[in-house]
């Protein structure tokens, strides 16, 4: 890594420009509530935030402290019930992408944010569980994951499925969420302060793209299985000199996120 | 951040009702859009299904003027005065058999199912359920109120299919160009009925600046995200009412009784004040400054709230 | 019938009557709604008028012209969507009363509003259908019907029923409403142009009232099947002079409703 | 119209809180009524099955305190801070074995599941369906979420039960005396919570005349015919916030972390903030009006809209 910019800043960068295009985002709090108001800045200016608390359209005036911070609904667009949003937001199938966060994951895009320890009842480690993330996981059209990796979190095989991810590889994923009814296509990018993955026709997590000074072998040290790498893997274009200040300056100038 | 989707009405139900359309106009007694209901008569759409809790005069106008091969409703009525003459006639046997109609396609619900239809549309459910329905004889009447089994061992309820029109019409107090409505006073189940649907026109009285919907943001009931057409159509409710704008005409509501009653002076009234106009501003004109200037209410402001900056 | 009230005005007074300490109510159009009005400032100060439209402690400044008209929202206590109406005042029990009309009504109650004729698809009228009457039958804890009689709409047998009333029978209609989950105790006032009516533990239609001027014989003549009679039948005390002023000053100014 | 409710907090929860009840103080990070939790508290309720989308610090502060035995819920966290210890405290392994604690029931679905549950509640229906759960480890961890097979034969979905809570919290910016409670802002599942419970207990920023919620009868989101109880307690939703009236407490959220951590030092904290003081108002002095005064927001009015007065 360089001294000219954090892990967490290349992290958000890189969420940041995997949004163009993008129209309809549900935003989570921390690293992706950035990622998203600096994509809004820059490639998808078009772009209207979602929050589950039950707000459409949302221009937060501050960085907001929590998923319901005061400031996500003065100047919205629309606030409604969580029974409405929930329903004819989500499960409606009117959200593009949405943000997960994960304590483990595996290879085919399954999340675990519930327990650590094979036991559900008395854990090693209680997490927060689902929220709404089992249902953003199946509505969202698209699912975009920022993590930190390490051999923890990238396991072989998860404690406890929280929200689904690729189940069954590519082609049963597939037919499972046809079957259900799903909105959504799975999760498709995940961005750790290693690089960027997508997902292959196997439903499979695979290494796209290395972010400066991020090595192959130091992935493989952090992955619990043996992740695919493409064929013509790419360097992440470092942060650009506006996307820094962008960040720096407006988002987190108190560097909370991204330091 | 959107973008502006104004279009006349002529254009609008052009575009976005298409022949062989499952079309639902809602909104409860009030915001009846009768401006949207005349212009799908004026051109001539054909093979509609009529989604609505109460087709109300608009249905029976459209139904008069032969747009229609089928409704689904839950109260078939002119409300506070009798019944729907000219749908009556293409479903009563001696109606039937005197006019020569072809008989109108029924599927009926009770209030709490078409609104549990729009709902379940709305949220894509496969179905959903409420306790009506037991000792009564509507499932026998349609086969598509069904029995589900509560999966807590407390029995059966039925349960109504999500209903997902090909296209909702809404009239509202206010919209922005992109489409963000808001509405007050009755709310009916027109926000269910938008979110169902595959194409919403939203038709308003105002066209207000995105700042005064961002100044409210609890009273949207329509996002702009769902709307492909906003029509700025004042007195597009007429006869029905708007909150706060205008008052039921209810001399409408009884005129059309007679002329309803009879086929020739349904067609009549249809060439005098749909097809013989080329718009709502010309419906406006006919019916004559007076009439209109007599329903408009006293003032009764609802005071305001503060949001709060936070920065 | 005497020179000093029409049979409207008996109807309406009657039913009036019977809302003494009921509380929440749910008004339907016409004469439903001047009785509401009239118990309000007589016998039923506390009443809360809930309309189906989505209207919670409503306050009409003239009588309303239709179920939705509105002056039933300005200066009410609560507006929200038929579904929460629905949903959450009526399924959920908050209505003691609820009002219906008939086109046909048996000896139990059953009630049709929806088709006169053997043939539902091809019948000889076509009435209005369920409305939310279905919904109130079951859900509202008692029902009131006001409705002139004849031998045309006290029939035998219904040709549809619309809403339900005691089917089968006093006993069974209960086990029937226990385990269906219903809040109501079914159909409990008839109200009619010759008298008022209460149902027995048969859950039979009870002639309980006859109004000034009317005679069993009148109603036995309007009756498709033998009407119970109350042992000891009373005769409806005949409209007070306030109650006639204020139905003719403050309620019903036109006659609309009540000539 | 209506019988005045306005009461006491302390009066309020002690007649209507009971040991054994299932109680929802309900609020989606806005308007979480900490000032009803600490009375709660102090009053040494026992046994109460709390439920909550989010058990926030509120909840935490209960469960260190001793009065519950069990969660119903679908978040647990200090939301942009971390966990919640003394939650966590009774259920991980080796903290039950490192402090002794009898382990709290926990029953848990996700947010929609929640929502689901309180909207099957106040509509008396006996299941709510959601597209949810399938592919996930949840209805192996709660056989409470069932599957409910589709009667028009596309295949099952899961359902949830309905949840009835004894007692519903709810904190609100204004309510009259007979406690019809208007909110704007963030509305999350309160009015469905609501409507679920067997008792109402509405908490307010202000007690305003009857005229000002009959202005605006669209803003009500509940009715006095549901509520037990009106406590009138500016502040009462410290650290948490009310939209227009003030901000989040931030650093309360910060500092809660370390004292949860250590349950001598919670204790103490209950001690000194809850225990210690006979209610919100020595509550808010010792907070200091420096604190409180750096909450305010600016202001940022609805406008306002007309309803008509028709007569």
């Amino acid at each position: 890594m360089t001294d000219a910019f954090t892990k967490s800043e290349m992290m958000i960068v890189a969420a940041a420009r995997e949004l163009a295009g993008q129209r309809v985002c549900f935003v989570g709090v921390g690293l992706p509530n950035i990622a998203v108001n600096l994509a809004k800045r820059t490639v998808a200016p078009d772009l209207e935030l979602v929050y589950e608390a039950g707000v459409f359209g949302s221009r937060p005036a501050r960085l907001p402290l929590s998923i319901g911070d005061p400031t996500i609904v003065t100047g919205a667009t629309a606030v409604t019930s969580m029974f409405e949003l929930f329903a004819f937001y989500l499960q409606r199938g009117l959200i593009d992408v949405g943000f997960l966060g994960a304590a483990q994951i595996d290879r085919f895009g399954n999340i675990n944010t519930t327990v650590i320890g094979d036991d559900y009842e008395r854990p090693t480690t209680r997490l927060p569980g689902s929220g709404g993330a089992c249902e953003i996981a199946i509505n969202a059209r698209q699912v975009f994951v920022i993590m930190r990796q390490s051999a923890r979190s990238f396991v072989e095989r998860i404690d406890f499925r929280t929200s689904p991810g690729n189940p069954g590889g590519g082609a049963d994923a597939a037919r499972r969420r046809r079957d259900q009814g799903w909105n959504g296509s799975g999760p498709t990018v995940i961005v750790t302060d290693l690089g960027i993955y997508h997902f292959d026709e196997r439903g499979e997590m695979r290494l796209d793209s290395l972010h400066p000074d991020a090595t192959i072998e130091h992935v493989r040290q952090t992955v619990g299985w043996k992740m695919a790498v493409a064929p013509e893997l790419r360097t992440t274009p470092p942060p650009t000199a506006e996307e820094l200040r962008l960040i720096r300056v407006e988002l987190d100038p108190g560097g909370v996120y991204s330091r | 951040m959107t973008t502006p989707k104004v279009t006349s009405m002529h254009d609008a139900i052009a575009e976005l009702v298409r022949d062989g359309d499952t079309v639902a106009i809602e909104g409860f007694t009030h915001l009846i859009c009768f401006a949207a209901g005349h212009e799908i008569i004026r051109q001539r759409k054909r093979d509609l299904t009529l989604a609505r809790l109460t087709p109300d005069l608009i249905y029976d106008q459209m139904v008069a003027a032969g747009v229609a091969r089928k409704l689904i409703f839950s109260w078939l009525g002119n409300p506070g005065v009798g019944g729907l003459h000219a749908i009556r006639r293409r479903i009563e046997t001696e109606e039937l058999a005197r006019s020569g109609e072809t008989p109108l396609e029924l599927e009926e619900y009770s209030h709490f199912g078409m609104v549990g239809r729009y709902t379940a549309g709305a949220a894509r459910l496969p179905f959903f359920p409420l306790r009506s329905y037991f000792e009564t004889d509507l499932p026998r009447a349609n086969p598509l109120i069904r029995l589900v089994e509560s999966p807590y061992g407390d029995g059966p309820v039925y349960a109504v299919p999500p209903l997902r029109p090909d296209v909702t019409i809404v009239h509202a107090q206010r919209a922005d160009a992109g489409g963000n409505t808001q509405v007050w006073g009755l709310l009916g189940c027109q926000k269910e009925a938008a979110f169902a649907a595959e194409r919403v026109v939203v038709v308003v009285e105002e066209l207000v600046d995105e700042s005064v919907i961002r100044a409210d943001p609890n009273r949207t009931i329509i996002p702009g995200l769902i709307v492909d057409a906003v029509v700025v159509e004042p007195w597009g409710a007429h006869p029905s009412y708007v909150q706060g704008a205008y008052d039921r005409d209810n001399r409408f509501y009884l005129d059309w009784d007679p002329i309803s009653r009879d086929q020739a002076a349904s067609a009549a009234w249809l060439d005098e004040w749909v097809h013989g106009l080329d718009g709502r501003a010309a419906y406006l004109e006919k019916l004559g400054a007076d009439r209109i200037a007599s329903l408009r209410p006293g003032p009764a402001p609802s005071g305001q709230v503060d949001y709060g900056a936070y920065r």
